[in-house]
């Protein structure tokens, strides 16, 4: 089966599971889990180059590549059943929950359908004088005043970022051995020491320096729309 | 002060109140006048303004609020506030800690099968649909989310009992 | 529309308008919805809140809102206290000392990045928020704060311990 799906209209691994799982048109409860983690799998090798494919979409692929490597051995039925039943009721309770969010936003809301009224008085009517202060107020503003504090420390943390001269330096080992075909510009990006908090600057360190390279007339860009892959060549090749 | 009077000045008390009045302030405030069956008095009020354009609503039937009613909504053409767009993430998230409420973050991101960031949490909290309810007495202690009066008035719903059900759900968590 | 819900669309419409609602306007509305008898349905309502909590007032006869009985005033007039806004720098100071505590002024202002005047912590103080805690042995031997119990009580916590820490917002960026 062939889907043409983008996975940036996706929720999460299981809600693109929950999707797929729809595809097979039964009721959730007897949905084929083999087929189901086939469809990932599948999608997810096509997805692999995709940016917005974050780490929680490779976790469950690994666990579905385990399940179904499970699956195809007859001798550990049970096992396999437990973990099959609780991947179904995740989907089960996702899909329920997916199902009452519609339902929730459905009904008539203030603002919209009904406004409460109050009317205008010289007075108010409370207590005590004592602020209007809540507790979602203070800990939101303990939120920002902490946020500020983090996007000090990013500013700080050079250590860990990569540079533009590092960008280079990627781009011209690769051109290096291949100067004649068209090749993907993440491709580029270095498979080792690589975490969550240098990705981001290692993808900027890379774009910055290719259209650097362009500048100087070494290499050639070529992206045919929006969310395509970009690709770059030798010019002198 | 006479019954008719009571009931007059709870009138009025509820309709000058900022937010949704408790019971208690309103007990509070015509203890000061006499002794009254206040729940007899709001009973009455609530039946008053059952077929009107403004209806008397109740939250837990604690906290006590006017609206208008909800046959006007398509009439009356509200442009005061618009609700603003949640990401699909937030109602989610809303949904989860509404059926499942006292909750921690863990078990949300359980439920959804991805981690619930922080701007989701502020978000929710900002519209005061949520607030934290003490901590769950496990390893780490976690804090527990559960929603709030506003989010129940947003939606006109008078108990957290009359949200809407699906069958999955029930046999899942009951 | 009948005559009825066109009686219950002008009561919703005079009560949901922030100020006076002139005849005009309301007419336009209902214009929309059939032939009606505006100065019939007005002078209904008129009947209908003659003896209760909220009347329907007039100015000259030409712009309608809902205002308190007259006859409740006596009464009325003891609720005129009114709440009051908390200042930012209240709300930060409050922040942060509710998460740091005991805390020092010198660090509230170095987490701040701006002062912390005498007058803030004094409003915290009034309030029975916060209160002074001993002091830091360090050089100067400053005085550190910590929240009071009123500050409990007003936010609803069982103990400070129950705040949601920020890492409890907050979830690891993928």
């Amino acid at each position: 089966m062939h889907f043409n799906l983008n996975i940036s209209g996706y929720e999460g691994p299981l809600d693109l599971l929950l999707d797929l799982s729809k595809k097979q048109k039964v009721d959730i409860k007897k949905i084929s889990i083999l087929e189901l983690a086939n469809q990932y799998l599948d999608f997810i090798n096509k997805n692999l180059d995709n940016l917005k494919l974050s780490a929680d979409y490779l976790v469950m692929a690994s666990f579905l590549a385990f399940l179904k490597s499970k699956l195809l051995l007859p001798d550990e039925k049970e096992e396999v059943e437990l973990l099959e039943e609780d991947l179904s009721n995740r989907l089960i309770h996702y899909n329920a929950i997916k199902t009452l969010t519609k339902k929730i936003f459905k009904l008539p809301q203030e603002g919209n359908d009904f406004i409460s009224v109050r009317i205008n008085n010289e007075f108010k009517i409370s207590n005590k004088i004592v602020p209007e202060a809540s507790l979602q107020d203070l800990i939101l503003k303990y939120s920002e005043i902490t946020k500020k504090k983090n996007t000090m420390k990013v500013l700080i943390d050079e250590l860990e970022q990569f540079t533009i001269e590092d960008g280079l330096s990627w781009i011209k080992n690769f051109l290096n051995v291949d100067n004649t075909s068209w090749l993907s510009l993440f491709s580029f990006l270095p498979k080792k020491n690589l975490n969550d908090k240098n990705k981001k600057s290692a993808i900027l360190a890379l774009f910055q320096a290719s259209l650097d390279q362009a500048n100087q007339g070494e290499i050639e860009i070529n992206q045919n729309s929006h969310f395509q892959k970009i690709m770059v060549k030798s010019k002198n090749g | 002060m006479d019954e008719k009077q009571a009931k007059n000045l709870v009138e009025a008390l509820i309709f000058s109140a900022e937010e949704p009045l408790s019971i208690e302030s309103i007990r509070k405030i015509l203890s000061s006048y006499g002794k009254f069956n206040l729940e007899k008095l709001i009973d009455g009020l609530e039946n008053d303004y059952k077929s009107r354009g403004i209806n008397l609503h109740s939250i837990e039937k604690k906290n006590y609020y006017f609206r208008t009613s909800e046959d006007l909504g398509v009439f009356l053409n509200i442009q005061t506030k618009k609700t603003r767009n949640l990401s699909q993430a937030a109602m989610e998230t809303l949904a989860i800690i509404s059926y499942h409420q006292p909750v921690t973050r863990a078990e949300i991101e359980k439920i959804r099968g991805k981690p619930v960031f922080r701007g989701t949490l502020d978000n929710l909290l900002s519209l005061k649909w949520i607030k934290p309810a003490g901590r769950r007495e496990t390893p780490g202690r976690p804090v527990t989310w559960v929603t709030d009066l506003e989010f129940l008035k947003h939606f006109g719903l008078s108990s957290i009992k009359d949200l809407p059900k699906v069958d999955e759900l029930e046999s899942i968590i009951m």
